[in-house]
């Protein structure tokens, strides 16, 4: 079994080499169904890992086959759990609609996109699966690099670079936060497996340990998008093209999140345990400021892509409070919310890139009262969006569900207000760009409002056959949101994640060689005291959407309205400057922030 | 005070940033990136040096000299090469950009506000 | 802390500040090339053959060689 | 922000960062003080269970080999994105072609000039492609043999002129060859996984420390690096050469 886990790996990383070298001279649809073949099963592979971690416990493999010798490993090890295999198994399933949207969305593809996407995608999985602290900077570094390259692969729109230079500078940068941490913790430990410096740092919590665990999770959360880290997000988003988009958002995002929780629980519970509460409300703090900045910037937006982006960072923000709460059962939110916001998300992603290639625009005023053409595409919009505010039943909502169960035990009631403010604010910018682009409603456009820019079609306009082929995987994913509410799976996301904080167990995993063991049964979680909770969520979604486009009928109003509005939005405005030289200033301030809190707080 | 020489890689990676926030030239900025980059080089040989070491490659006998540690050197040898590339990859936006919009002052790339 | 290894040290942090210092990427590129040698250096005398001769071949032929070509290119569309 | 705020922002934060890193640099080991045991057990292990005189790079290709395959995909990444980004821009932009200037200095070049070059790539060539081949046994390696190597193509572009890289390397030649480098990283481990071991297991012969042919699957996996490194800076080098000189195509050297 334990083969399966360096198989996800290196079979989508075999594709995308194969796809460079054959993309010359063989049909493409050859190339198509070879990717697509890989990221089954990368799939397959993932989920029966998933499977068998939670029935026999963590699958271990060592890379060369190094097992550890007295407590000192030589060499790299997969330490998959059921948590990490399910996030590596999404990944892969993402990748395999992305395949399966692109097929028909782009005429001509000389193989180099898909090998990078193919890139993409292992890396990803490798991020996921790996339990060695360099070894999760490398493929950090290979997921970034296949990323940047991608984003300026539409090189022909002419934002496309300027996006992906942004995005470089600032991840990369980011990257070499995370590796100063890392050396830091070198230094300290002499080892890099995860289970390893655990060890070596229990009890400790000196300077060294918080500067370095501040820096690394400072890393790890410019790609997570926490605000003041987020500036670029919005631009590789709306530049990136669109199948590409759907990783970005659906899981790209989250694992910069699902890095920090790793980072924090695996190895760095061990000496900073005991001041969990200043960890906690130092990652709060961001969290919740980051969701209050993308939801505000979301509502604003009028270019879809943007829109979208923006929402992101809110709910990233949403995420990041979730892993903040150090609390088991939150965390299995997460999870959960990993999957049903990125399905969710993906779902209005290929909608929009549907859009995209039929009109050739995502401006949102541009395209009023198109959408009624395809009012089919106008549902799943509105699905999607009330999903986003955290209706019942969609995945979204029982990951919302056990986020706001742990921040209830945690005396954070108010921070859950706001959280969903956020959320339902998102939503609503959905609803509000929707009723525009489908009835026309909402005030004219104001004519010195900053145009977007001109986008170039991504292709011809799609008909027959290939527009379906570009609606399936648009509906599947809005679909199997909803669906992913059905499944009672809220009390094994608890178990998974208690277990994913089991630190004693890995270390006795992964270097005395103890038998790991099966998920044990979850705690009893009853959903139902949450539904109002969501309910209202979409109710206010369509508050806000309703703000947003009738607001200028109440005549008297109207004019006081939107003068505060325009004052009030000139701050963030102005901060979200699109100069990447703004970015780096305000990424050194932030990590200035972060670690000096940590310092601070930790003690 | 034995950490003062730990003083070298911290300064090179926040004035590298400076020079990033405060560049007028995207070419200049992709420089100045790759020096914050070079600091973390610095910063982890310096980890794994020990005082009077030699480097970690023997000749035909074993010698009882000690060595200094190889895994930093490993990890920092593939990451300059990696380092190389994607500074090359930097430099194709870079122009690009210039070839797009006429300039190459990032402060003047501004269409994507808001 | 050996003598050599503290100057080696010294000069490039200064060497850096130099280098970011100067705005200029036509004049940038040939402080650019001396911090790689420097940069070399220090990597010797932290015992690591190895790394200081990828530096060499990337901090002073590889990026030199690619930002050059892209400034020649740049300064081609300005005289335009 | 002003350029004057956004300098006082940056200063601000940036000497705040260094409080902040240096405050946990303090607590560091001393400098020259290594504690391991990570890299003392490699130095002692290594020459035994891997008859390797380097060893960096039995960490490179044998403890942390999966490090390393991670690397040259990265690699791999970038040197497509970059191709794919020049290579569109030149068959769209539509500005003037450059005038005959640039890196290879015009068509006034001396035969010295080219004697001179021809030297400078047959000394690198040899250098780069003797260090590429002895990891196990000196300094060097893929990595580094690989750069100086591909070294060469940057003389040969800058002493001969850009014709004879294009008969030696064209890019549709280069750019399988690079894939094939990637590849060969991953069929080494899938192929020691498919022979009953882990992934990346060592599992060929060792032979006798100090041999060419020693140290199992390492001198393979070098290979497949090296191969790897070299197309991919010769991709590099080319593509930015491109950039300088788009006369070609239509100009003074364009084939008879």
């Amino acid at each position: 079994m334990s083969a399966l886990a360096p198989l996800a790996l290196a079979v989508p990383l075999v594709a995308a080499a194969l796809t460079s070298i054959l993309g010359a001279f063989v049909p493409r649809v050859v190339l198509t169904l070879l990717n697509l073949a890989a990221s089954i099963f990368a799939t397959v592979a993932c989920a029966l890992l998933a499977r068998d971690a939670a029935l026999h416990g963590t699958v271990v493999h060592w890379f060369g086959g190094w097992h550890p010798a007295h407590g000192v490993s030589l060499g790299i090890a997969f330490a998959v759990d059921s948590v990490s295999a399910a996030l590596a198994a999404f990944t892969a399933f993402l990748t395999t609609a992305a395949f399966v949207f692109a097929w028909t969305y782009y005429d001509k593809d000389d193989g180099a996109f898909t090998a990078l996407m193919q890139v993409f995608s292992g890396a990803l999985i490798g991020f996921f699966l790996t339990g060695d602290l360099f070894n999760l900077f490398v493929f950090f570094e290979l997921m970034s690099v296949s990323a940047y390259a991608l984003t300026g692969f539409r090189s022909e729109d002419t934002s496309a670079v300027q996006g992906a230079l942004s995005f470089a500078i600032v991840n990369s940068t980011g990257a070499f936060l995370v590796l100063t941490g890392v050396a830091m913790i070198y230094a300290r430990t002499g080892a890099l497996l995860m289970a390893q410096i655990a060890h070596a740092v229990a009890g400790q919590s000196d300077p060294l340990v918080v500067v370095a665990f501040a820096l690394i999770v400072a890393g790890f959360l410019v790609k997570a998008s926490a605000a003041p880290f987020h500036f670029w997000l919005s631009e590789a988003h709306a530049v990136a093209p669109t199948p590409l988009c759907v990783l970005f958002s659906g899981i790209m995002v989250q694992a910069g999140l699902y890095a920090v929780a790793r980072t924090y629980w695996s190895i760095f519970s061990a000496g900073l345990a005991p001041h969990a509460a200043g960890v906690r409300d130092v990652l709060l703090a961001f969290g919740l400021f980051t969701a209050i900045v993308g939801a505000v910037m979301c509502f604003a937006q009028r270019h879809l892509k943007r829109l979208l982006a923006f929402s992101t960072i809110a709910h990233s923000g949403l995420m990041l409070c979730a892993i903040a709460l150090l609390d088991p059962i939150a965390l299995g939110g997460f999870f959960l919310y990993v999957i049903g916001h990125g399905l969710v998300k993906g779902g209005l992603f290929f909608a929009s890139g549907i859009v995209l290639n039929r009109y050739s625009t995502v401006d949102v005023e541009a395209l009023r009262g198109k959408l009624r053409e395809l009012p089919w595409l106008a549902v799943a919009f509105a699905l999607g969006a009330l999903a986003l505010a955290g209706l019942p039943p969609f995945g979204t909502f029982t990951g919302a569900a056990l986020i706001e169960d742990g921040l209830s035990r945690a005396h954070l009631d108010a921070v859950g207000i706001v959280l969903l403010l956020a959320v339902a604010l998102t939503g609503g910018s959905v609803l509000n760009a929707l009723g525009r682009m489908t009835f026309g409603w909402g005030p004219d456009p104001d004519p010195q409002a900053v145009t977007p820019g001109e986008e170039q079609p991504e292709t011809d306009p799609a008909r027959g056959v290939r527009l379906v082929v570009m609606a399936v995987p648009a509906l599947a994913l809005t679909a199997l949101a909803f669906a992913a509410g059905f499944v009672p799976i809220e009390s094994t996301a608890a178990a998974a994640a208690q277990r994913f904080t089991d630190r004693a167990l890995q270390e006795a995993v992964m270097l005395s060689g103890a038998a790991p063991l099966a998920l044990p049964a979850g705690p009893h979680i009853s959903l139902s005291s949450s539904i109002v909770h969501g309910v209202a969520g979409a109710l206010l979604a369509i508050v806000f959407a309703a703000l947003g486009l009738f607001a200028h009928r109440i005549r008297p109003l109207w004019p006081a309205l939107k003068r505060i509005y325009t004052v009030a939005m000139r701050v963030p405005h102005a901060w979200h400057s699109g100069i990447v030289t703004d970015y780096v200033a305000w990424l050194t301030v932030g990590g200035a922030a972060f670690g000096a809190a940590m310092l601070a707080l930790v003690r | 005070m034995s950490w003062l020489p730990y003083v070298v890689p911290a300064w090179i990676f926040v004035v590298g940033l400076y020079g990033m926030a405060t560049s007028r030239h995207l070419v200049h900025l992709i420089l100045c990136l790759s020096v914050t980059q070079s600091a973390t080089y610095v910063l982890i040989l310096m980890i794994g040096y020990r005082a009077g070491a030699t480097a970690p490659v023997f000749s035909d006998v074993l010698s009882t000299v000690r060595a200094t540690d190889p895994v930093v050197q490993a990890v920092t040898l593939t990451d300059i090469v990696v380092g190389a590339t994607v500074t090359a990859l930097l430099l194709a936006f870079a122009l690009r950009i210039y070839k797009t919009y006429g300039t190459t002052d990032p402060q003047e790339l501004r269409t994507m506000q808001g | 802390m050996g003598f050599v290894q503290g100057v080696a040290l010294v000069l490039v942090a200064a060497v850096a500040t130099v280098v970011v210092l100067v705005r200029d990427p036509k004049r940038q590129i040939f402080l650019y090339m001396m911090y790689g040698l420097v940069m070399t250096i220090v990597l010797a005398v932290l015992q690591a053959p190895d790394v200081a001769l990828s530096e060499l071949a990337v901090g002073s032929v590889a990026i030199p060689f690619a930002v050059l070509a892209t400034l020649v290119r740049i300064e081609h569309g300005r005289q335009k | 922000m002003s350029p004057r705020a956004r300098a006082l922002v940056t200063a601000a934060g940036g000497l705040a960062l260094l409080a902040v890193i240096l405050a946990g640099f303090a607590k560091l080991p001393d400098f020259g003080v290594y504690l391991g045991p990570y890299g003392t057990l490699v130095d002692a292990l290594a020459p035994i269970q891997r008859k390797i005189q380097n060893a960096i790079t039995a960490v490179n290709f044998d403890y942390r080999g999966l490090d390393t395959m991670g690397e040259e995909y990265i690699l791999f990444a970038a040197v497509a994105g970059l191709t794919l980004v020049l290579r569109k821009d030149r068959a769209e932009t539509t500005d003037d072609p450059l005038p005959s200037a640039g890196l290879r200095g015009s068509a006034v070049r001396s035969d010295a000039v080219r004697a001179f070059g021809l030297l400078g790539v047959a000394v690198t060539l040899s250098f780069g492609i003797y260090m590429a081949i002895h990891p196990h046994l000196t300094p060097g390696g893929g990595f580094q043999g690989g750069t100086i190597t591909a070294g060469f193509a940057a003389l040969a572009l800058v002493a001969l002129g850009y014709r004879p890289l294009k008969k030696i390397a064209p890019h549709n030649r280069t750019e399988p060859i690079e894939a094939v480098g990637a590849m060969g990283y991953v069929a080494v481990g899938l192929a020691t996984l498919a022979a009953g071991g882990a992934f990346l297991a060592n599992t060929l012969p060792l032979g006798g420390s100090g041999e060419f042919f020693s140290t199992g699957t390492i001198p393979v996996i070098n290979a497949c690096v090296a191969v790897e490194v070299i197309a991919g800076f010769v991709l590099v080098f080319s593509e930015f050469a491109d950039e300088t000189r788009r006369e070609v195509r239509d100009g003074e050297e364009s084939p008879p």
